[in-house]
């Protein structure tokens, strides 16, 4: 039986988490998984029965491992299509666009509007998840090592920038936005405009076993399907995203394997 | 996810690159710890409202995880005017959170000391300083070798915490290159033998010291 | 040496009517005792009786709520300063020796002297090597306490204690924790202190000792002194009923 | 959301904190036990098989160990659930820590138990069982008590392999509030809450049987 | 009692030409000794003489390299089983008592007997009660040792020796860490002993004892017996100058 079969069989498939919003979470109230990867999924497989997303919440670093290692049948958490990544996993068709944000203490004190600002202004200190793909953008556009201070996880960014240990922290758009929406981030707000360039957006998706190509594919397929009923759209917009992070059609999983379009990470 | 020794073996220039900053927190965390913590044990024994004190902040400490520490001194103390740098905190916060262990190493070192040293020395009319500096201090000294170098290790092992202040120290790093690469086993490894390395060569150095200080009060 | 500067007294030791209690326990029971300088007394009794807390209480080891001791011309107590000097000028020897077992047997003898008198090391070190040359163990003076036998241990014990120039010895079951064979080599050294004049004050069971160098035995049972007597009254002749089973017993 | 409501949340990891610490007992005494008594009794190549074992139970990092049983084990057909993972590899850590409490408390009393054992002919296990567990188990029991604390206090890593306990929940409440202060203070209180009482136990239990032999026990 | 079926062996304990070495240190030189069914035999000698050393061969707890050890019929280490049972028959009275601190008095006395002997509960606890009356302390069954004076607590251990219905009893200095009161309360009962006819080795420096009890004094020098003689010979005429020397000292 292969995890295809299992999975429409029962009608359920695992996926595992890092409890990022809005990339995927655990829900407060309901305790069911919420968030943009869960929630695609959950529409791609609706028809075909698949009604429950069980869920493994870890940490982002376990998310491949544990794809590998059985424990879930899919990562459902916002994983940016890297050609490393695609040497480990099978990505479904990218799903969103994700360019950098920043954001800032309310005000924008520093007046923070890209990474040329932070280079410029040697006062500034610039927050980012270690081992994300902002951290590597920002070292290309030449911020210097010593005013980078990486954090394991967002709530440290957000805890650092509150502290005043950082003047802006750096994320991708989705989790800005995510973080922003509601009332759990007074008093900071997003960094309008934060420049950045088409190189330095990477592409989010949902990963599959290797070997897991038949899922994969009836994934893909789904996926195409509820792009062009709007059903993607309607998601999109749930969660507060546009037209910057939204895919264009040139762009799909095997250029970004191949390294011939944007690279690395997304949640991270 | 096999294991490429090559792939291994290029990822120590990175890892290595942090080591000083790895031995540097520990080894001044670790003065940091034993000296609070003696000033714990001292301040404990001479008993009334400051003993009862210091020795429930000793059992606090030691009801709480130190990652939780960490996180407050960085995250809150700036919310009350104290900002101190991630390094800082790291050393400040590891110091205080083990000093609490140590204090019961210093306090067993000490109880070991036969009650006859400390009235031999009064006897012979030592002040209370001298007697501890020249009697109590030595032998506890003595008593405590063992155990203060577990917490030196601990100390060490306890390094990788510091990530969350973005100290970058060793463990961070070879996540970092697990993050980038998506291979885990390597870097992980390479990092886990440097930890197991210099924690053999602190528990063998305390040994060989141990042995020095107790080679007079054997046969 | 540091001296009180007052009339030479002419008892080393006056204890008035010294009541001391651990908690609700009565150890010492209205004892007085009086020392004259260059005497030698031997308290006995049984465990318990409070041999240990009297002496410990001559030099400041034990607190006391009642009664006065007075070591030569200084009432314990009454000046910090003049206390401390007075105190300075006891030496005590415990049943485990009690040796700094850090310190070689050269520094446990000059530890005292350089802190406390604040000698020279030279100057420390010739005048400790002077004692153990009278306790008789000069070669040992570079070991560590671990490396001698006990009887070695003590002797360095009492050299210690002479170094700081007393005026007055404590000694507390001094042999008690010695072999046989080593037991008379330190009661050779206190007895040899004893004719040199030493004043001292010896808890033993050593009969044979207290019968050869005791001006007087002092029995002690309950935490109070029941019995005084010069060595041969006591020996042939105890008062007390207490002394008498003591005796017997220890004589088996 | 008010720091009451934090802090109950909070407590909604505490099932999985509590579970791993009991499963992981279970782990932990049969070992520390079994390895304590075995490194006691053995000599020559048998004890440097028992001391290998108990070392790397005790000497690795947890983190890492974590991650290999739970996510690198099922590669090749080795399936844990994440519970039998956490408790098995905590459990086992803070065993090999208490099997070095079991062996010194052993090795600490005096010879004379053993030989007055023998001399009244009762055979080895006999003296084992009767004579110097129960007198080494005592001397222990303040150090057992420590230990129990900090396998509470590991726990906050089971993250990793996907159970929500109090620190996670920490992290998870912070998704929805970020606001460091009340969260990290609730932490604190929570593992204070949890871990003060042992705390007690262990100094009630110290007053007891005397200070315990001080074995640094991880985090 | 489990007890070998041979011929009842004549002596009790026969050593001969005993060698035993710690690493390069030879501690026991061809010690050879008899010792007859009844006889009581008290070892004196120099603090690391190899008395301990020797008598702990007797019952097993050292190994030795040359020589043989036979306890009534049984050769030691010739047969497992039969070195066992002899052993059994052996009681052993440390220096230090060696009570087992977490156990009653009673139970330090059942212990044996219930796990090796396989007594019921309610025998082995009459029969200890029994032995705990011989040694004067029934008072005490209930009590834990360290609630007991020393000399209790040795009483205590002679009794619990005593349980396991002994053919020979070896003492390793039983007095020395006692009070000079309590000395004596256990020698009482070691005389008690000797008087019902108990075999027995006895390590010590009771001189008195010695004199009144044994059979004969064996004396013991840098791992060889060099002096063997009746006590009133070794008391009054001993042969070799290092035994005189010893009685010297001892007698001061
Ligand atoms: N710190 C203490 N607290 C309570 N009681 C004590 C303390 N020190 C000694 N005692 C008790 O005081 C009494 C007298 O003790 P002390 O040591 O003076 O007796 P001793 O005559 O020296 O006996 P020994 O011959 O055994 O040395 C004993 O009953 C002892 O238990
Ligand atoms: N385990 C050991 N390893 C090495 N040497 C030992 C050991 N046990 C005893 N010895 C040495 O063997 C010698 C004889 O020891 P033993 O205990 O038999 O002497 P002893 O006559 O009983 O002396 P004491 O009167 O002090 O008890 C001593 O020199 C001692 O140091
Ligand atoms: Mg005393
Ligand atoms: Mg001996």
């Amino acid at each position: 039986e292969t995890t295809k079969e299992r999975v429409l069989r029962e009608g359920k498939i695992v996926i595992g988490i890092h409890n990022r919003a809005p990339w995927g979470s655990r829900d407060e109230a309901t305790g069911q998984a919420t968030g943009w990867h869960p929630d695609l999924l959950r529409a791609a497989f609706a028809e075909l029965g698949v009604k429950d997303l069980d869920i493994r919440v870890t940490e982002f670093g376990a998310l491949i491992p544990g794809l590998l290692a059985g424990r879930f049948d899919a990562v459902a958490s916002g994983l940016a299509i890297t050609p490393e990544r695609c040497l480990q996993v099978a990505f479904g068709a990218p799903d969103l666009k994700v360019p950098d944000a920043a954001i800032v203490l309310a005000g924008n004190p520093k007046q923070v509007h890209g990474f040329a600002d932070i280079v410029g202004n040697s006062e500034i200190v610039m927050g980012a998840g270690r081992g994300s793909v902002s951290v590597k953008n920002a070292t290309a556009a030449g911020v210097p090592e010593d005013r980078m201070l990486l954090f394991p996880d967002i709530e440290s960014n957000v805890s650092a920038l509150r502290a005043g240990r950082v003047d802006v922290a750096v994320l991708s758009s989705p989790t800005v936005i995510g973080l922003l929406s509601g009332e759990k981030a007074k008093g900071l707000e997003r960094a309008t405009p934060f420049v950045t360039t088409d190189e330095q957006a990477n592409y989010a998706a949902v990963a599959f076993r290797t070997g897991d190509e038949d899922l994969r594919a009836l994934y893909d397929e789904r996926l195409a399907a509820l792009k062009t009923d709007g059903t993607v759209a309607a998601i999109m917009a749930r969660y507060g995203f546009g037209t910057p992070e939204a895919v264009p059609d040139s762009v799909t999983a095997q250029k970004l394997c191949d390294g011939s379009a944007a690279t690395s990470g997304a949640g991270k | 996810m096999g294991f490429d020794i090559d792939f291994a073996l290029s990822t120590l220039p990175t890892i290595l690159s942090a080591i000083g900053m790895t031995l540097l927190v520990a080894a001044v965390s670790c003065v940091g710890a034993a000296a609070i913590g003696f000033g714990f044990e001292i301040t404990r024994r001479s008993g009334g409202v400051m003993g009862y004190a210091v020795r429930f902040l000793i059992d606090f400490i030691r009801a709480t995880p130190v990652l939780v520490w960490l996180y407050c001194l960085y995250f809150i103390l700036p919310f009350y005017g104290i900002r101190l740098s991630a390094l800082a905190v790291g050393i400040i916060g590891l110091s205080l959170y083990f000093s609490g262990y140590l204090s019961e190493v210093f306090k067993a070192g000490i109880d070991a000391i036969p009650r006859g040293q400390a009235e031999a020395a009064r006897a012979l009319g030592l002040g209370r300083l001298d007697m501890t500096v020249f009697v109590i201090a030595p032998q506890m000294l003595r008593n405590i070798a063992a155990p203060m170098g577990n917490y030196f290790v601990s100390i060490l092992k306890a390094t990788p915490y510091l990530a969350v202040l973005a100290v970058p120290e060793m463990l961070g790093r070879a996540f970092d290159i697990a993050s980038e690469t998506y291979r885990y086993a390597e870097p992980l490894t390479v990092a886990g033998l440097i930890f197991l390395g210099l924690a053999l060569i602190i528990s063998q150095a305390i040994k060989r010291l141990e042995g020095r200080l107790l080679r007079p009060m054997r046969r | 040496m540091p001296q009180t500067a007052k009339t030479p007294a002419v008892h080393a030791v006056q204890i008035g009517a010294l009541n001391k209690w651990y908690g609700t326990f009565h150890v010492l029971r209205d004892v007085s005792l009086t020392v004259p300088n260059g005497s030698r007394i031997v308290v006995c009794g049984p465990s318990g009786s409070g041999k240990s807390t009297l002496i410990r209480c001559l030099n400041g080891l034990e607190a006391y709520q009642q009664g006065t001791v007075t070591l030569g011309a200084t009432r314990l107590g009454e000046n910090a300063r003049e206390t401390t000097l007075a105190r300075r000028q006891t030496g005590m020897v415990f049943q485990n020796f009690n040796l700094f077992p850090h310190l070689t047997v050269l520094s446990n003898c000059t530890l005292a002297l350089r802190r406390v008198l604040g000698m020279a090391r030279h100057e420390a070190e010739s005048l400790a090597r002077h004692h153990l040359e009278k306790v008789r163990i000069p070669e040992q003076a570079n070991k560590y306490p671990a490396q001698l036998s006990g009887g070695q241990q003590q002797r360095v014990a009492i050299a210690r204690a002479l170094c700081m120039n007393p005026r007055l010895m404590l000694f507390d079951e001094p042999t008690s924790a010695l072999d046989p064979e080593m037991i008379k080599e330190v009661l050779d050294v206190m007895t040899g202190l004893a004719n040199e004049g030493m004043t001292m004050i010896c808890v033993t069971h050593e009969m044979g000792f207290a019968r050869e160098v005791a001006d007087q035995v002092v029995f002690m049972d309950q935490g109070s002194i029941v019995e005084q007597a010069s060595p041969s009254t006591f020996f042939t002749t105890p008062g007390h009923p207490r002394a008498r089973s003591f005796l017997n017993t220890l004589l088996h | 959301m008010s720091m009451l409501d934090i802090w109950l949340g909070i407590l909604q990891g505490f099932r999985v904190t509590a579970l791993v610490t009991l499963y992981g007992l279970i782990f932990a005494i049969p070992f520390g036990l079994v390895f304590g008594v075995a490194q006691y009794l053995t000599t020559g190549p048998a004890r440097l098989v028992v001391t290998a074992i108990i070392e790397f139970w005790r000497s690795s990092a947890v983190i890492i160990l974590l991650f290999v049983f739970y996510y690198a084990l099922p590669v090749v057909g080795l399936m844990f659930s994440a519970m039998t993972v956490s408790a098995m590899v905590l459990g086992l850590n803070i065993g090999g820590y208490a099997s070095q409490a079991v062996r010194a408390g052993l090795q600490s009393l005096d010879r004379g138990q053993k030989e007055a054992g023998q001399a009244l002919g009762l055979s080895r296990p006999t003296i084992l069982l009767l004579i110097e567990l129960p007198q080494a188990l005592v001397t222990m029991s303040p150090t057992f008590i420590n230990q129990i604390i900090q396998l509470v206090k590991a726990t906050s890593l089971v993250s990793l392999v996907t159970l929500t306990d109090m620190t996670f929940r920490a992290k998870e409440i912070s998704q929805i509030e970020y606001d460091p202060v009340p969260i990290y203070l609730s932490l604190l209180l929570a593992y204070f809450v949890v871990c003060y009482p042992i705390a007690l136990l262990g100094r009630l239990v110290e007053s007891r049987v005397g200070p315990a032999r001080e074995i640094s026990g991880g985090l």
